[in-house]
């Protein structure tokens, strides 16, 4: 009969933390557990009972709580892999300067007709897609841009040749784009 | 009387809708709905409907538009000769149907119900753990969007360019004017043309668009009587000189 | 050695159902367990060793779950929060969503004979047991609704197949008052 109790108990006390959304606390335990019973003894056992198996008994910031067994844990990890997109403008300034380098930053804001931010230049440098290409020798010596082999791996090209020219891209000959990639290549 | 007709008032409101009624009403017939009497069940519905317009006339309209439904088949039940008989039995079926489909909604929701249910009768882990990583390192990058990205950069620099005109460089007749009319003076003999050109000119267009604007103003300076022009051969040098200096080393 | 290996495969299993948040597929378990090990049998050990626990394995919405043995509910609902029961209106609602599914709006009012109030609709939508289920290709294309896993784990079932047959429910041994009564049950 007390073994009956005892298991009674350790079963109430097993759902409830199983159940719970924070970690049990004795007092909690205290109010379900019958009133004769040792709560410090049943989780205790309890605890004993889940040591060898994949979900243990564990006490945390004042309370019980089951957690899943440290040697279990790397098993049921499980990365997935979430790849960001490029913002906008780093697409622009990456285009622009797989399309015309080596080329400038002044030239870039030309062509894009914008300003280059540090951070845009940035997130092309730290993901690797460009990379500074020299000076070119005029007043100020400006850092000259290209590409790197990891961008042409990125977009699966074996060459920049393999990119489509810029006269397929540029379809319109009357309109401003065509003037602008005059100027851009007599940059 | 009044008292019954008040609660059957009561009790239509308890309802939820004609139909509701009609199959609590066939309850209290039979067990079975393939055995009760339509015809009764018929009666009884407008001997409730009647019974509650008499204390409340504003009856919401799809009890009104049952029990007109039910008048008629009524009549078609009790006098069959008024119409085809398959009408009436056609109509007492589907109305046996859809009591029967409501009856089985009901007991299906009355199965559930004595289901155990999740977060009353059992629970499920109040914790549960994430064992999943969201690697966010990696770059999503298509072929596509890196054209369409140097196009739409390249339409806005041009849709910039349409606002504002690339200014004229070239060096105008006006310039030349000018600038002729400074230099030629200081030089003693026939010079070429193209020592009057500014320094620093770009080749191509811009040399050449100096190259007439100078002439033009040559030709001009000329007509006045200020400059003299001459070209020896087809092609050749362009060779000018100062009208009144060369008249005084002339003379 | 061969005890270990099991020993091993039932803890790995306990640990991903444990952990997880919905039911475990038969799929993601065979991912987990060694090769040569079989599922079934994992499973039907793992469930046997719990069965006399007060949490109990079982078989929901097509995987595996823990849950609270149904004997230890009524101790747990005093220091679990509970929601709200569904009145019988939604309770109905959902028994057509269930049997009829996919059925539009209409649909639902025409077997109830009754209209459908944006209140009940609302409670089923909020507790996630019904879905929109694409529109029927007839003029107006009216949205269809069909039930969710969600609405399996409520009432514990493994799959729509588990619900009893309509002939099932209209054969009714006892009296109409107990109908009656078992339909206010419900509310």
């Amino acid at each position: 009969m007390i073994e009956t109790d005892q298991n009674q108990a350790l079963r109430l006390a097993e759902a409830v933390v199983f159940a719970a959304t924070q970690p049990v606390t004795p007092r909690v335990l205290a109010n379900l557990l019958p009133e004769d019973a040792d709560v410090d003894a049943v989780m205790a056992a309890l605890a004993a009972l889940y040591a060898p198996r994949g979900v243990n008994l564990v006490q945390v910031a004042g309370g019980w709580l089951f957690r899943t067994a440290p040697d279990i844990a790397p098993a049921l990890r499980k990365v997935v892999e979430l790849p960001r997109r490029l913002p906008r403008v780093a697409m622009e300034t990456l285009a622009i300067v797989a399309y015309h380098q080596p080329v400038t930053r002044t030239e870039i804001e030309e062509i894009r007709g914008a300003s280059l931010s540090q951070t845009t230049l940035d997130l092309l440098l730290e993901n690797g897609l460009v990379t500074p290409k020299g000076r070119r020798e005029t007043p100020g010596r400006p850092t000259l841009w290209g590409t790197t082999p990891a961008f042409l791996a990125q977009f699966g090209l074996n060459s920049l040749r393999d990119l489509p020219r810029r006269e397929e891209l540029l379809i319109d000959p009357s309109g401003p784009s065509t003037a602008a990639a005059e100027a851009g290549a007599g940059a | 009387m009044a008292v019954e007709t008040e609660s059957l008032v009561l009790q239509l409101e308890g309802f939820e809708g004609p139909l509701d009624l009609l199959l609590e009403l066939a309850r209290a017939q039979k067990v079975d709905l393939a055995k009760i009497s339509i015809l009764a069940l018929v009666e009884q519905f407008l001997a409730v409907i009647e019974g509650a317009r008499k204390i409340r006339l504003e009856l919401a309209a799809d009890w009104l538009v049952m029990a007109a439904w039910l008048t008629w088949l009524k009549s078609r039940l009790l006098v069959p000769a008024l119409g085809e008989p398959e009408d009436a039995e056609n109509a007492a079926e589907t109305l046996a149907s859809r009591l029967r489909d409501l009856q089985a909604v009901r007991a299906a929701a009355a199965w559930m119900g004595q289901r155990p249910q999740l977060g009353w009768d059992f629970f499920h882990r109040g914790t549960p753990e994430e064992f999943t990583e969201t690697d966010r390192s990696g770059l999503r990058l298509e072929l596509s969007g890196l054209l369409s990205a140097y196009l739409a950069a390249r339409r806005r620099a041009g849709a910039k360019l349409q606002y504002k005109p690339r200014p004229m460089v070239y060096f105008s007749v006006q310039n030349a004017l000018e600038r002729l009319a400074r230099l030629v003076g200081s030089l003693p003999d026939w010079s070429s043309l193209e020592q009057f050109l500014p320094e620093g000119l770009e080749d191509g267009i811009p040399r050449r668009a100096a190259i007439s604007a100078t002439l033009i103003a040559g030709l001009e300076m000329a007509k006045g009587g200020s400059l003299q022009l001459r070209q020896d051969q087809i092609f050749g040098p362009i060779l000018l000189r100062n009208t009144g200096e060369s008249e005084a080393v002339d003379d």
